[in-house]
């Protein structure tokens, strides 16, 4: 398989990605959504340190951002959660068009 | 919208290394227990094949001296749940036996039962383990023999046959002195005839 | 062969599971089937010769990330059924058609270039990626900067989510 | 790369398992027909083995629980101290109806014992029983092998949501909690004999510990005095992962019935119940084969090229697993459960830190041997 199959792949997650962002009203359904635009990202790192001109032995950039990726993510996901504890205590819901204690 | 505040910290009356001495060593000693027990003896009886012992006062299946029992009916009258039913048949002094049956299902192992008796002859036993797969086994029948033991035949045969001897000695009497009768007054027998 | 079936296998749960989590009206589901969406990038990685980032994956991600993302969903009682499906499909839309106008105009062109290399065997890689993080003139600095904005997550998200009592309950 | 580098980790390459079968298939089959035949083969032999592990530690547990409760345990299935009645239980447990709640979150509900199992059993391929018994000799057995089993805390959550239950669903939290947690302190506390041994394989580890006719295991290394502690802090951290008392809250049966699976029966129920003293085996060899030796025993170099050196390299491998898991059963009828913010207390405030000062001492322990010893 080349490159480019990979590629479909990580665009297709990214694109689920988005929409689940996007579309679903719910702060969970948002990190979700980032989470996985985070890792179709990460795909495209890995298959391009992967399909690297020349080959991967000694060159592994990729798959280290990869693992910056992820441990960005990681701290991301404690923090969301954190805040959406938070926003659940104080205002008793979850869907952030329901959060609009401002416009009062 | 609430406001939220911080709630009071809790105390702690250790340090923390003091926390983790505590736990490792209590955990430690608490091992070297158990570790010690794990080799002693066990104390279980292997219960269906051997049974401790049960206490002189312990109140099990009755049973029931049955050559003793009058058929007073006493227990099954002192019998709060009416689980006790009897019957027999008179024969003189002696008793025929039918039944003499413990509804399990309804006893409680009271001992009520047991104060009535005239003849001390219903007593509380040392079985315990009552198991079966048919509710109608509970229903105990305590008699050990029923109807009429050879010996108590043999007493009423000996005491039918008294009887019959003396009626018949007593018939013979009879006909002797109405023989003697006859013979001191010949004539009357068959005045008193016609 | 092989490589085909199993990159087919992999892309099947990968897409599936997430389209399985975009489309399911109960949250809790949804973020359990982001679990085969994240195994099967775990097989990805596999393939594409990143055993350690595989491992990495599966141990942060599925067994981190994504356990921490249910527990928030327990604690914060969702509206498991949620059915605003028109929503979706007119974001379906929208981004697909961007996405698919991007594909043609750059993707294609572009991606295809790249396919020719010439590529030896991987072999495990933690060894190397282990010297690369301690390496002074490689990443040992971001490595460094990573764990303080662990230790700073880590820090900031327990004093956020720390308890708290309304004043009521006090 | 610098030329300053300690050498490459020499594990001992190849399988013997693929050895034999590579020997007993045809010539000329394609690589994937052989690793394919590879696969099942060692799966069956995996699953057959934790099968067997299940039942016998379910009866080892018993009677351990009666013993040092001065009791006896079962003694009346089998003729000899009741060792048939874990067959016995597993019979009961086939025959037994599977009930699915119609309340229940049916894929849910079917899929997580699935996944606990089929988890446990990923977990074992890395595992060295001998020499070369092991199934896939991984470049990051260890790594590999807690990365796989934090995945079993899903199962336990998906049975948890998909029982639809309050006492399963706390039982799913509390155990999503808890993994969490002592997941930590598990990797960290596995790092201290991952210095030692410069490897990630297990395998290898292995093979370090053999010499001085099979004693230089890492508790009797010149580095014992870390090995020790660290030993108990990975120890109390895999009895936390494994959910065994005194931390299983997820099934704390006095307070949520049997917590995540209370819903189960029947043959899904055996397989939450396999899973976990496959859990525990997985954890204890781990445990023997980075502290105390893997398959090396005093006396067993002697045997080498012989063909009793691998049937007692696996022996002794299994043997002192079994001892560690007896010391897990042990721990369990001594220490009382613990409350679920003790066990937080527990694994944030002292396991975790405690492992991180191990690690330091361990790195300066490395570091002062080079420095006085050269190396």
């Amino acid at each position: 398989m080349g490159l480019s199959a990979y590629l479909t792949v990580g665009a297709l997650l990214f694109l689920i990605g988005l929409v689940m962002v996007a579309a679903r009203r719910n702060l969970i359904y948002v990190l979700m959504g980032l989470e996985l635009i985070l890792n179709a990202a990460n795909l495209n790192l890995v298959a391009f340190n992967r399909f690297r001109p020349g080959g991967m032995e000694g060159h592994l950039d990729g798959q280290i951002g990869a693992i910056f990726v992820i441990i960005l993510a990681a701290a991301e996901a404690a923090i969301a959660l954190a805040i959406v504890l938070n926003v659940h205590s104080l205002f008793e819901t979850i869907r952030p068009d329901d959060i609009d204690a401002m416009k009062d | 919208m609430a406001t939220l505040q911080e709630p009071a910290a809790p105390a702690s009356d250790r340090s923390y290394w003091g926390n983790v001495w505590h736990a490792v060593k209590s955990t430690a000693v608490g091992m070297g227990i158990t570790f010690r027990y794990l080799w002693t003896k066990p104390f279980t009886t292997q219960y269906p094949d051997e049974r401790l012992p049960v206490d002189g006062r312990y109140r099990g299946i009755h049973y029931l001296e049955q050559d003793l029992c009058i058929y007073c009916q006493a227990c099954a009258k002192a019998c709060p749940v009416d689980c006790i039913d009897m019957g027999a048949q008179r024969h003189g002094k002696e008793l025929e036996w039918e039944f003499f049956s413990i509804d399990y299902q309804k006893c409680m192992f009271c001992e009520l039962c047991v104060y009535p008796c005239p003849k001390d002859c219903i007593h509380m036993g040392e079985q315990y383990s009552l198991v079966t797969e048919d509710k109608s086994d509970f229903l105990l029948e305590l008699t050990s023999w029923q109807g009429l033991t050879e010996e108590q035949k043999l007493r009423i045969a000996e005491a039918e046959a008294a009887k019959a001897a003396k009626k018949a000695a007593a018939a013979k009497a009879k006909a002797a002195k109405e023989a003697a009768e006859a013979a001191a007054e010949p004539a009357e027998p068959e005045e008193g005839k016609e | 062969m092989a490589e085909t079936v199993s990159f087919f296998f992999f892309a099947a749960i990968t897409i599936g599971c997430a389209l399985l989590a975009l489309l399911h009206r109960n949250v809790v589901n949804s973020a359990f089937s982001l679990l085969g969406t994240l195994l099967g990038l775990a097989g990805f990685y596999v393939m594409l010769g990143a055993d350690f980032l595989a491992m990495t994956q599966v141990l942060i991600y599925a067994g981190g990330i994504l356990v921490l993302i249910i527990f928030g969903l327990m604690l914060t009682q969702p509206d498991t059924n949620e059915r605003r499906m028109g929503r979706i499909l007119a974001a379906v839309a929208v981004v697909g058609t961007g996405a698919l106008a991007f594909w043609e105009k750059i993707g294609v062109a572009t991606w295809n270039a790249v396919e020719v290399a010439e590529l030896g065997e991987p072999g495990g890689t933690v060894r190397e990626i282990g010297l690369e993080f301690l390496r002074r003139d490689s990443w040992l600095l971001p490595f460094e900067f990573a764990s303080i904005v662990l230790l700073a997550g880590l820090v900031g998200s327990v004093y956020i989510a720390r308890r708290r009592f309304r004043e009521e309950e006090l | 790369m610098s030329a300053a580098l300690p050498p490459a980790a020499a594990a001992p390459q190849g399988n013997g398992l693929t050895e034999l079968l590579g020997g007993l298939l045809p010539d000329g089959l394609p690589f994937w027909a052989l690793a394919l035949t590879g696969a099942v083969v060692s799966f069956a032999i995996i699953f057959a083995f934790i099968a067997v592990l299940a039942m016998f530690a379910t009866w080892l547990e018993r009677k351990v629980a009666g013993h040092i409760q001065v009791r006896y345990g079962p003694m009346r299935t089998g003729a000899w101290h009741g060792w048939a009645q874990a067959l016995a239980d597993g019979v009961k447990l086939l025959i037994k109806e599977d009930l699915v709640l119609t309340s229940a979150d049916k894929p849910l509900f079917k899929l997580a014992p699935m996944v606990v199992l089929s988890t446990a059993l990923a977990a074992f391929v890395a595992l060295p029983f001998g020499p070369n018994a092991i199934v896939a000799d991984l470049d990051l057995g260890i790594y590999f092998i807690i990365a796989i089993s934090s995945i079993t805390t899903f199962g336990v959550i998906m049975a948890g949501w998909g029982s639809n239950n309050k006492w399963s669903l706390y039982g799913a939290m509390r155990e999503a909690a808890q993994v969490a947690s002592y997941e930590i302190p598990l990797g960290l506390s596995l790092m201290m004999p991952v210095m030692y041994f410069g490897s990630l394989s297990l395998n290898h580890a292995g093979a370090m510990q053999s010499g001085w006719y099979g004693m230089h295991w890492y508790v009797f290394s010149d580095a014992f005095w870390i090995a020790i502690p660290s030993f108990a802090l990975f120890f109390t951290a895999a009895l936390a992962e494994t959910k065994r008392a005194p931390f299983d809250l997820p099934e704390s049966e006095s307070e949520l019935v049997a917590g995540f699976h209370t819903e189960y029966s029947g043959i899904r129920f055996a397989f939450f119940f396999m899973e976990e003293y496959a859990a525990m085996y997985l954890m204890s060899a781990v445990g023997t084969a980075l502290w105390f030796g893997a398959w090396n025993f005093p006396g067993l170099s002697l045997l080498e090229g012989t063909v009793l050196h691998a049937p007692l390299a696996v022996a002794a491998f299994v043997t002192k697993s079994l001892l560690l898991v007896f010391v897990m059963m042990w721990v369990r009828w001594t220490v009382p459960r613990i409350r679920i913010d003790q066990v937080m207390a527990l694994g944030y405030k002292y396991l975790t830190p405690l492992c991180l000062l191990m690690i330091l001492l361990a790195a300066s322990w490395e570091w002062v041997k080079a420095i006085a010893f050269g190396a």
